[in-house]
Protein backbone atom coordinates (compact mmCIF):
# COMPACT_ATOMS: atom_id res chain seq x y z
CA UNK A 1 0.00 0.00 0.00
CA UNK A 2 3.07 2.20 0.83
CA UNK A 3 4.88 1.89 -2.41
CA UNK A 4 1.53 2.76 -3.84
CA UNK A 5 0.96 5.26 -2.34
CA UNK A 6 4.36 6.78 -3.17
CA UNK A 7 3.90 6.11 -6.86
CA UNK A 8 0.58 7.88 -7.12
CA UNK A 9 2.10 10.87 -5.36
CA UNK A 10 4.98 10.75 -7.55
CA UNK A 11 2.49 10.45 -10.50
CA UNK A 12 1.03 13.68 -9.29
CA UNK A 13 4.13 15.43 -8.91
CA UNK A 14 5.09 14.87 -12.82
CA UNK A 15 1.92 15.84 -13.30
CA UNK A 16 1.65 19.33 -11.70
CA UNK A 17 4.92 20.25 -13.12
CA UNK A 18 3.82 19.42 -16.28
CA UNK A 19 0.75 21.30 -15.79
CA UNK A 20 3.27 24.16 -14.63
CA UNK A 21 4.82 24.33 -17.75
CA UNK A 22 2.18 23.49 -20.01
CA UNK A 23 -0.41 26.23 -18.77
CA UNK A 24 -0.84 29.16 -20.54
CA UNK A 25 -1.82 31.68 -17.36
CA UNK A 26 1.33 32.51 -15.32
CA UNK A 27 -0.52 32.48 -12.31
CA UNK A 28 -2.15 29.07 -12.53
CA UNK A 29 1.18 27.91 -13.13
CA UNK A 30 2.59 29.84 -9.90
CA UNK A 31 0.02 27.77 -8.11
CA UNK A 32 0.61 24.10 -10.05
CA UNK A 33 4.15 24.72 -9.41
CA UNK A 34 3.51 25.51 -5.24
CA UNK A 35 1.23 21.87 -5.50
CA UNK A 36 4.05 19.60 -6.69
CA UNK A 37 6.42 20.57 -4.04
CA UNK A 38 3.42 20.14 -1.57
CA UNK A 39 3.20 16.60 -3.11
CA UNK A 40 6.83 16.36 -2.48
CA UNK A 41 6.68 17.43 1.44
CA UNK A 42 3.86 14.40 1.88
CA UNK A 43 6.62 11.90 -0.70
CA UNK A 44 9.16 13.02 2.37
CA UNK A 45 7.09 12.20 5.20
CA UNK A 46 6.33 8.55 3.56
CA UNK A 47 9.70 7.89 2.91
CA UNK A 48 10.47 8.73 6.43
CA UNK A 49 12.21 12.45 6.34
CA UNK A 50 10.26 14.65 8.45
CA UNK A 51 12.47 17.31 9.32
CA UNK A 52 12.92 17.62 4.99
CA UNK A 53 9.45 17.80 4.71
CA UNK A 54 8.61 20.09 7.36
CA UNK A 55 11.25 22.31 5.26
CA UNK A 56 10.20 21.29 1.84
CA UNK A 57 6.56 22.38 2.79
CA UNK A 58 7.48 25.88 4.55
CA UNK A 59 9.47 27.08 1.96
CA UNK A 60 8.19 25.47 -0.92
CA UNK A 61 4.43 26.05 -0.68
CA UNK A 62 4.78 28.90 1.68
CA UNK A 63 6.86 31.70 0.70
CA UNK A 64 8.16 30.53 -3.05
CA UNK A 65 4.64 30.98 -3.97
CA UNK A 66 4.38 34.11 -2.33
CA UNK A 67 7.74 35.18 -4.22
CA UNK A 68 6.33 33.92 -7.45
CA UNK A 69 2.86 36.33 -6.91
CA UNK A 70 5.11 39.35 -6.29
CA UNK A 71 6.85 38.64 -9.06
CA UNK A 72 4.22 38.39 -11.26
CA UNK A 73 2.81 41.25 -10.04
CA UNK A 74 5.85 43.69 -10.71
CA UNK A 75 6.70 42.15 -14.30
CA UNK A 76 3.18 42.58 -15.45
CA UNK A 77 3.42 46.75 -14.02
CA UNK A 78 6.19 46.64 -15.86
CA UNK A 79 5.19 45.67 -18.94
CA UNK A 80 1.65 48.02 -19.16
CA UNK B 1 -12.74 -2.89 20.95
CA UNK B 2 -11.64 0.81 20.25
CA UNK B 3 -9.46 -0.10 17.62
CA UNK B 4 -12.43 -1.38 15.93
CA UNK B 5 -14.29 1.82 16.69
CA UNK B 6 -10.72 3.82 15.57
CA UNK B 7 -10.59 2.48 12.41
CA UNK B 8 -14.53 2.65 11.61
CA UNK B 9 -14.19 6.52 12.57
CA UNK B 10 -11.29 6.77 9.63
CA UNK B 11 -13.18 4.82 6.96
CA UNK B 12 -16.39 7.26 7.85
CA UNK B 13 -13.84 10.32 7.05
CA UNK B 14 -12.09 9.02 4.34
CA UNK B 15 -15.14 8.46 2.83
CA UNK B 16 -15.91 12.02 3.23
CA UNK B 17 -12.70 12.92 1.53
CA UNK B 18 -14.26 10.67 -1.40
CA UNK B 19 -17.56 12.53 -1.42
CA UNK B 20 -15.61 16.01 -1.34
CA UNK B 21 -12.98 14.50 -4.33
CA UNK B 22 -16.23 13.48 -6.46
CA UNK B 23 -17.65 16.55 -5.33
CA UNK B 24 -14.89 18.91 -6.46
CA UNK B 25 -15.32 16.87 -9.97
CA UNK B 26 -18.93 16.41 -11.06
CA UNK B 27 -20.24 20.24 -9.40
CA UNK B 28 -20.99 22.23 -12.26
CA UNK B 29 -18.93 25.65 -11.45
CA UNK B 30 -16.52 26.74 -9.74
CA UNK B 31 -18.63 28.14 -6.32
CA UNK B 32 -20.46 24.94 -5.92
CA UNK B 33 -17.41 23.16 -6.58
CA UNK B 34 -15.74 25.14 -3.38
CA UNK B 35 -18.68 24.13 -1.66
CA UNK B 36 -18.43 21.02 -1.99
CA UNK B 37 -14.91 20.95 -1.62
CA UNK B 38 -14.62 22.66 2.29
CA UNK B 39 -17.31 20.91 3.69
CA UNK B 40 -16.96 18.00 3.46
CA UNK B 41 -13.11 17.81 3.68
CA UNK B 42 -13.45 19.79 6.97
CA UNK B 43 -15.80 17.34 8.34
CA UNK B 44 -13.52 14.03 6.98
CA UNK B 45 -10.44 15.38 8.33
CA UNK B 46 -12.23 15.74 11.84
CA UNK B 47 -13.10 12.42 11.57
CA UNK B 48 -10.10 10.91 10.47
CA UNK B 49 -8.56 13.20 13.52
CA UNK B 50 -10.72 11.59 16.12
CA UNK B 51 -10.17 7.62 14.72
CA UNK B 52 -6.47 8.21 15.23
CA UNK B 53 -7.28 9.99 18.41
CA UNK B 54 -8.72 6.33 19.35
CA UNK B 55 -5.71 4.60 18.51
CA UNK B 56 -3.16 7.07 20.26
CA UNK B 57 -5.25 8.72 23.42
CA UNK B 58 -1.59 10.56 24.39
CA UNK B 59 -1.52 12.52 21.10
CA UNK B 60 -4.58 13.58 21.78
CA UNK B 61 -3.72 17.28 22.86
CA UNK B 62 -2.12 18.10 19.40
CA UNK B 63 -4.95 16.14 17.37
CA UNK B 64 -7.42 18.08 18.50
CA UNK B 65 -5.00 21.40 17.74
CA UNK B 66 -5.13 20.13 14.30
CA UNK B 67 -8.82 20.04 14.13
CA UNK B 68 -9.32 23.43 15.63
CA UNK B 69 -6.73 24.34 13.08
CA UNK B 70 -8.48 22.95 10.41
CA UNK B 71 -12.11 24.42 11.58
CA UNK B 72 -10.49 27.84 11.82
CA UNK B 73 -8.15 28.21 8.67
CA UNK B 74 -10.83 26.17 6.32
CA UNK B 75 -13.72 28.85 5.76
CA UNK B 76 -11.53 31.60 5.82
CA UNK B 77 -9.65 30.43 2.75
CA UNK B 78 -13.12 29.76 0.95
CA UNK B 79 -14.38 32.74 2.08
CA UNK B 80 -11.26 34.43 0.18
CA UNK B 81 -11.28 33.15 -2.45
CA UNK B 82 -15.03 33.22 -3.35
CA UNK B 83 -14.98 36.51 -3.09
CA UNK B 84 -12.00 36.44 -5.37
CA UNK B 85 -14.19 34.60 -7.83
CA UNK B 86 -16.59 36.92 -7.23
CA UNK B 87 -14.46 40.38 -7.81
CA UNK B 88 -13.31 38.53 -10.92
CA UNK B 89 -16.69 37.61 -12.49
CA UNK B 90 -15.74 33.79 -12.62
CA UNK B 91 -19.45 32.68 -14.85
CA UNK B 92 -22.17 31.17 -11.87
CA UNK B 93 -24.32 28.02 -13.53
CA UNK B 94 -27.67 28.86 -12.45
CA UNK B 95 -31.23 28.87 -13.47
CA UNK B 96 -30.80 30.78 -16.38
CA UNK B 97 -28.41 28.86 -18.95
CA UNK B 98 -27.32 31.14 -21.12
CA UNK B 99 -25.51 32.73 -18.00
CA UNK B 100 -22.18 30.70 -18.62
CA UNK B 101 -22.62 31.33 -22.63
CA UNK B 102 -23.02 35.24 -22.06
CA UNK B 103 -19.72 35.37 -19.33
CA UNK B 104 -16.79 37.42 -20.81
CA UNK B 105 -14.06 35.15 -21.94
CA UNK B 106 -11.31 37.39 -19.75
CA UNK B 107 -12.72 36.04 -16.92
CA UNK B 108 -11.87 32.10 -17.87
CA UNK B 109 -8.17 31.88 -16.20
CA UNK B 110 -8.11 34.51 -14.27
CA UNK B 111 -6.01 37.40 -15.75
CA UNK C 1 -12.96 56.92 29.21
CA UNK C 2 -9.56 56.29 28.49
CA UNK C 3 -9.01 54.30 32.02
CA UNK C 4 -11.73 52.34 30.90
CA UNK C 5 -9.78 51.91 27.46
CA UNK C 6 -6.37 50.65 29.11
CA UNK C 7 -7.95 48.35 31.54
CA UNK C 8 -10.31 46.63 29.08
CA UNK C 9 -6.71 46.16 26.70
CA UNK C 10 -4.46 44.68 29.88
CA UNK C 11 -7.45 42.24 30.39
CA UNK C 12 -7.76 40.97 27.08
CA UNK C 13 -4.09 40.91 27.04
CA UNK C 14 -3.64 38.37 30.11
CA UNK C 15 -6.67 36.36 28.46
CA UNK C 16 -4.67 35.73 25.03
CA UNK C 17 -1.63 35.41 26.69
CA UNK C 18 -3.34 32.48 28.31
CA UNK C 19 -4.76 31.51 25.28
CA UNK C 20 -1.24 31.37 23.48
CA UNK C 21 0.79 29.78 26.39
CA UNK C 22 -1.68 26.69 26.39
CA UNK C 23 -1.80 26.22 22.44
CA UNK C 24 1.96 26.48 23.23
CA UNK C 25 2.33 23.54 25.42
CA UNK C 26 -0.31 21.54 23.71
CA UNK C 27 2.01 21.75 20.30
CA UNK C 28 5.57 21.31 21.57
CA UNK C 29 3.96 19.00 24.94
CA UNK C 30 6.75 18.95 27.17
CA UNK C 31 7.38 20.44 30.63
CA UNK C 32 11.34 21.30 30.40
CA UNK C 33 11.63 24.79 32.28
CA UNK C 34 13.72 26.15 29.12
CA UNK C 35 10.48 25.09 26.89
CA UNK C 36 8.13 27.15 29.30
CA UNK C 37 9.93 30.23 29.45
CA UNK C 38 10.62 30.25 25.93
CA UNK C 39 6.89 29.72 25.30
CA UNK C 40 5.72 32.11 27.80
CA UNK C 41 7.82 35.09 26.61
CA UNK C 42 6.98 34.06 22.85
CA UNK C 43 3.44 34.40 23.79
CA UNK C 44 3.53 37.54 25.68
CA UNK C 45 5.06 39.69 22.50
CA UNK C 46 2.56 38.11 20.44
CA UNK C 47 -0.46 38.84 22.78
CA UNK C 48 0.79 42.68 23.19
CA UNK C 49 1.38 43.47 19.05
CA UNK C 50 -2.45 41.67 18.96
CA UNK C 51 -4.09 43.48 21.33
CA UNK C 52 -2.21 46.63 20.08
CA UNK C 53 -2.89 46.20 16.42
CA UNK C 54 -6.31 44.83 16.41
CA UNK C 55 -8.39 46.40 18.68
CA UNK C 56 -11.80 44.15 17.77
CA UNK C 57 -10.21 41.64 20.15
CA UNK C 58 -10.70 43.58 22.97
CA UNK C 59 -14.41 43.30 22.47
CA UNK C 60 -14.60 39.61 23.56
CA UNK C 61 -14.40 39.44 26.80
CA UNK C 62 -14.52 35.99 29.27
CA UNK C 63 -17.27 35.54 31.70
CA UNK C 64 -19.42 32.70 32.60
CA UNK C 65 -22.39 34.26 31.04
CA UNK C 66 -20.65 34.47 27.59
CA UNK C 67 -18.88 30.98 27.92
CA UNK C 68 -22.13 29.38 28.44
CA UNK C 69 -23.33 30.79 25.31
CA UNK C 70 -20.65 30.26 23.81
CA UNK C 71 -20.67 26.25 24.11
CA UNK C 72 -24.36 25.94 23.00
CA UNK C 73 -23.40 27.35 20.43
CA UNK C 74 -20.77 24.97 19.69
CA UNK C 75 -23.49 21.88 19.84
CA UNK C 76 -25.71 23.84 17.40
CA UNK C 77 -22.82 24.49 14.87
CA UNK C 78 -21.32 20.95 14.95
CA UNK C 79 -25.26 19.36 14.43
CA UNK C 80 -25.86 21.62 11.89
CA UNK C 81 -22.61 20.72 10.74
CA UNK C 82 -23.04 17.18 10.16
CA UNK C 83 -26.50 17.96 8.33
CA UNK C 84 -24.54 20.10 5.92
CA UNK C 85 -22.85 17.14 5.07
CA UNK C 86 -25.34 14.39 4.79
CA UNK C 87 -27.12 17.18 2.51
CA UNK C 88 -24.15 17.45 0.09
CA UNK C 89 -23.61 13.66 -0.11
CA UNK C 90 -26.72 13.78 -1.42
CA UNK C 91 -26.25 16.21 -4.31
CA UNK C 92 -23.40 14.29 -4.90
CA UNK C 93 -24.35 10.90 -5.61
CA UNK C 94 -27.51 12.21 -7.44
CA UNK C 95 -27.53 10.45 -10.54
CA UNK C 96 -28.49 13.61 -12.12
CA UNK C 97 -27.14 17.12 -9.95
CA UNK C 98 -30.12 19.18 -8.78
CA UNK C 99 -29.57 22.45 -7.71
CA UNK C 100 -30.51 25.73 -8.04
CA UNK C 101 -27.62 28.36 -6.87
CA UNK C 102 -28.05 31.66 -6.78
CA UNK C 103 -26.81 35.00 -4.72
CA UNK C 104 -28.74 36.16 -1.79
CA UNK C 105 -28.15 38.69 1.03
CA UNK C 106 -28.79 39.14 4.39
CA UNK C 107 -29.07 41.07 7.18
CA UNK C 108 -27.20 40.31 10.51
CA UNK C 109 -27.85 41.78 14.10
CA UNK C 110 -24.31 40.98 15.20
CA UNK C 111 -22.56 44.16 16.33
CA UNK C 112 -18.51 43.46 16.49
CA UNK C 113 -16.05 42.16 14.24
CA UNK C 114 -15.39 39.15 15.92
CA UNK C 115 -19.13 38.07 16.64
CA UNK C 116 -19.50 38.46 12.60
CA UNK C 117 -16.50 36.56 11.65
CA UNK C 118 -17.70 33.95 13.39
CA UNK C 119 -21.29 34.30 11.72
CA UNK C 120 -19.40 34.34 8.74
CA UNK C 121 -17.29 31.01 9.46
CA UNK C 122 -20.21 29.06 10.50
CA UNK C 123 -21.99 29.91 7.74
CA UNK C 124 -18.92 28.28 5.09
CA UNK C 125 -19.72 25.22 7.15
CA UNK C 126 -23.54 24.78 6.98
CA UNK C 127 -26.33 23.06 4.39
CA UNK C 128 -26.14 25.23 0.76
CA UNK C 129 -24.31 28.17 2.17
CA UNK C 130 -21.02 29.70 1.30
CA UNK C 131 -20.40 33.51 2.22
CA UNK C 132 -19.20 35.42 -0.78
CA UNK C 133 -18.70 39.13 0.63
CA UNK C 134 -19.34 40.53 4.16
CA UNK C 135 -19.60 44.73 4.08
CA UNK C 136 -21.05 46.11 7.54
CA UNK C 137 -24.13 44.12 8.47
CA UNK C 138 -24.99 43.00 5.47
CA UNK C 139 -23.63 39.33 4.62
CA UNK C 140 -23.97 38.10 0.44
CA UNK C 141 -24.36 34.64 0.53
CA UNK C 142 -24.18 32.17 -2.23
CA UNK C 143 -26.66 29.10 -2.06
CA UNK C 144 -26.90 26.18 -3.52
CA UNK C 145 -30.76 25.71 -3.70
CA UNK C 146 -32.27 29.02 -3.27
CA UNK C 147 -36.18 28.70 -1.45
CA UNK C 148 -36.78 32.53 -1.57
CA UNK C 149 -35.34 35.89 -3.08
CA UNK C 150 -37.15 37.40 -0.40
CA UNK C 151 -34.10 38.70 2.41
CA UNK C 152 -36.49 38.60 5.49
CA UNK C 153 -37.09 35.11 5.10
CA UNK C 154 -33.59 33.98 3.35
CA UNK C 155 -32.17 35.56 7.19
CA UNK C 156 -34.13 33.75 9.25
CA UNK C 157 -33.27 30.42 6.67
CA UNK C 158 -29.75 30.50 6.62
CA UNK C 159 -28.40 33.36 9.65
CA UNK C 160 -31.15 32.06 12.27
CA UNK C 161 -29.52 28.95 13.98
CA UNK C 162 -26.47 30.75 15.38
CA UNK C 163 -27.80 34.67 15.66
CA UNK C 164 -29.05 34.56 19.36
CA UNK C 165 -26.52 32.40 20.75
CA UNK C 166 -23.74 34.23 19.21
CA UNK C 167 -25.25 37.67 20.13
CA UNK C 168 -25.25 36.17 23.86
CA UNK C 169 -21.57 35.28 23.31
CA UNK C 170 -19.77 38.04 21.53
CA UNK C 171 -22.40 40.82 21.67
CA UNK D 1 -10.21 -6.42 10.91
CA UNK D 2 -9.26 -2.54 12.23
CA UNK D 3 -6.06 -3.03 9.63
CA UNK D 4 -8.65 -4.07 6.76
CA UNK D 5 -11.03 -0.86 7.37
CA UNK D 6 -7.85 1.05 7.41
CA UNK D 7 -6.70 -0.43 4.00
CA UNK D 8 -10.23 0.35 2.37
CA UNK D 9 -10.03 3.68 4.11
CA UNK D 10 -6.51 4.42 2.17
CA UNK D 11 -8.03 3.59 -0.88
CA UNK D 12 -10.99 6.09 -0.53
CA UNK D 13 -7.87 8.87 0.45
CA UNK D 14 -6.14 7.32 -3.08
CA UNK D 15 -9.00 8.01 -5.13
CA UNK D 16 -10.16 11.44 -3.74
CA UNK D 17 -6.04 12.86 -4.61
CA UNK D 18 -6.79 11.25 -8.33
CA UNK D 19 -10.36 13.14 -8.57
CA UNK D 20 -8.83 16.05 -6.72
CA UNK D 21 -5.70 16.60 -9.28
CA UNK D 22 -8.03 15.56 -12.28
CA UNK D 23 -9.95 18.76 -11.79
CA UNK D 24 -6.92 20.27 -11.22
CA UNK D 25 -5.64 19.42 -14.73
CA UNK D 26 -9.01 20.09 -16.16
CA UNK D 27 -9.63 23.15 -14.81
CA UNK D 28 -11.32 25.73 -16.67
CA UNK D 29 -11.19 28.84 -14.38
CA UNK D 30 -8.09 29.67 -11.91
CA UNK D 31 -10.79 29.68 -9.29
CA UNK D 32 -10.99 25.94 -9.50
CA UNK D 33 -7.75 25.20 -10.06
CA UNK D 34 -6.86 26.58 -6.66
CA UNK D 35 -9.86 25.11 -5.04
CA UNK D 36 -8.60 22.27 -5.64
CA UNK D 37 -5.38 23.21 -4.06
CA UNK D 38 -7.06 23.70 -1.01
CA UNK D 39 -8.87 20.00 -1.44
CA UNK D 40 -5.64 18.89 -1.91
CA UNK D 41 -3.95 20.39 1.07
CA UNK D 42 -7.02 19.02 3.95
CA UNK D 43 -6.68 15.77 2.38
CA UNK D 44 -2.87 15.78 2.35
CA UNK D 45 -2.81 16.63 5.96
CA UNK D 46 -4.75 13.57 7.01
CA UNK D 47 -3.00 11.38 4.98
CA UNK D 48 0.12 12.45 6.88
CA UNK D 49 -1.78 11.85 10.24
CA UNK D 50 -2.86 8.67 9.38
CA UNK D 51 0.81 7.43 8.13
CA UNK D 52 1.86 9.13 11.85
CA UNK D 53 -0.62 6.27 13.17
CA UNK D 54 0.84 3.94 10.54
CA UNK D 55 4.48 4.22 10.93
CA UNK D 56 3.61 5.10 15.07
CA UNK D 57 5.58 8.32 15.16
CA UNK D 58 4.41 11.02 17.17
CA UNK D 59 6.64 13.36 15.50
CA UNK D 60 5.11 13.36 12.17
CA UNK D 61 2.17 15.16 13.16
CA UNK D 62 4.12 18.60 13.31
CA UNK D 63 5.01 17.82 9.88
CA UNK D 64 0.86 18.22 8.93
CA UNK D 65 0.93 21.36 11.28
CA UNK D 66 3.53 23.07 9.26
CA UNK D 67 1.40 22.01 6.38
CA UNK D 68 -1.94 23.42 7.82
CA UNK D 69 -0.17 26.58 8.68
CA UNK D 70 1.24 27.59 5.27
CA UNK D 71 -0.19 26.21 2.62
CA UNK D 72 -3.48 28.08 4.02
CA UNK D 73 -0.85 31.22 3.16
CA UNK D 74 -0.55 30.45 -0.34
CA UNK D 75 -4.37 29.92 -0.74
CA UNK D 76 -5.24 33.22 1.09
CA UNK D 77 -2.31 35.45 -0.93
CA UNK D 78 -3.46 33.93 -4.26
CA UNK D 79 -6.83 34.69 -3.60
CA UNK D 80 -6.19 38.29 -2.54
CA UNK D 81 -4.00 38.64 -5.64
CA UNK D 82 -6.58 37.56 -7.93
CA UNK D 83 -8.82 40.12 -5.91
CA UNK D 84 -7.06 42.87 -6.24
CA UNK D 85 -2.68 42.44 -6.97
CA UNK D 86 -1.38 41.55 -3.60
Amino acid sequence: MLEMLVVLLCGSIIASAALAVRLDSVLAAAVSGGLATLFAAVCYVLLGAPDVAMTEASIGSGLSTLILLYAIRRTTEAKE
Amino acid sequence: MSEVAGSILVLIGAFFHFSAGLGMLRMPDAFTRMQAGTKASTLGNALILIGIAFYHPGWSLKLLILIYFVFMTNPVSSHALARAARAIRIPMAGPPPQALASAPAAARDGA
Amino acid sequence: MAPNTRARRSASFVGLWLLLTLIWFAASSSLAIESIITGAAIAAVLAHLFVRRFPAWTDVRLSPERLIPFFRYTGVFLVEMVRANLNMLRYVYAPRIDINPGIVEVRTRLKTPVGRLALASSIALTPGSLVVGLEGDTLTVHWLDVKTTDAEEATRLIVGPFETELEKAFG
Amino acid sequence: MADTILLLAGVLIFLAIVFAVTRLILGRTIVDRVAAVDLLTVISISMIALYAHIADRFIYLDVALVYGVLSFLAVVATARYLERGL
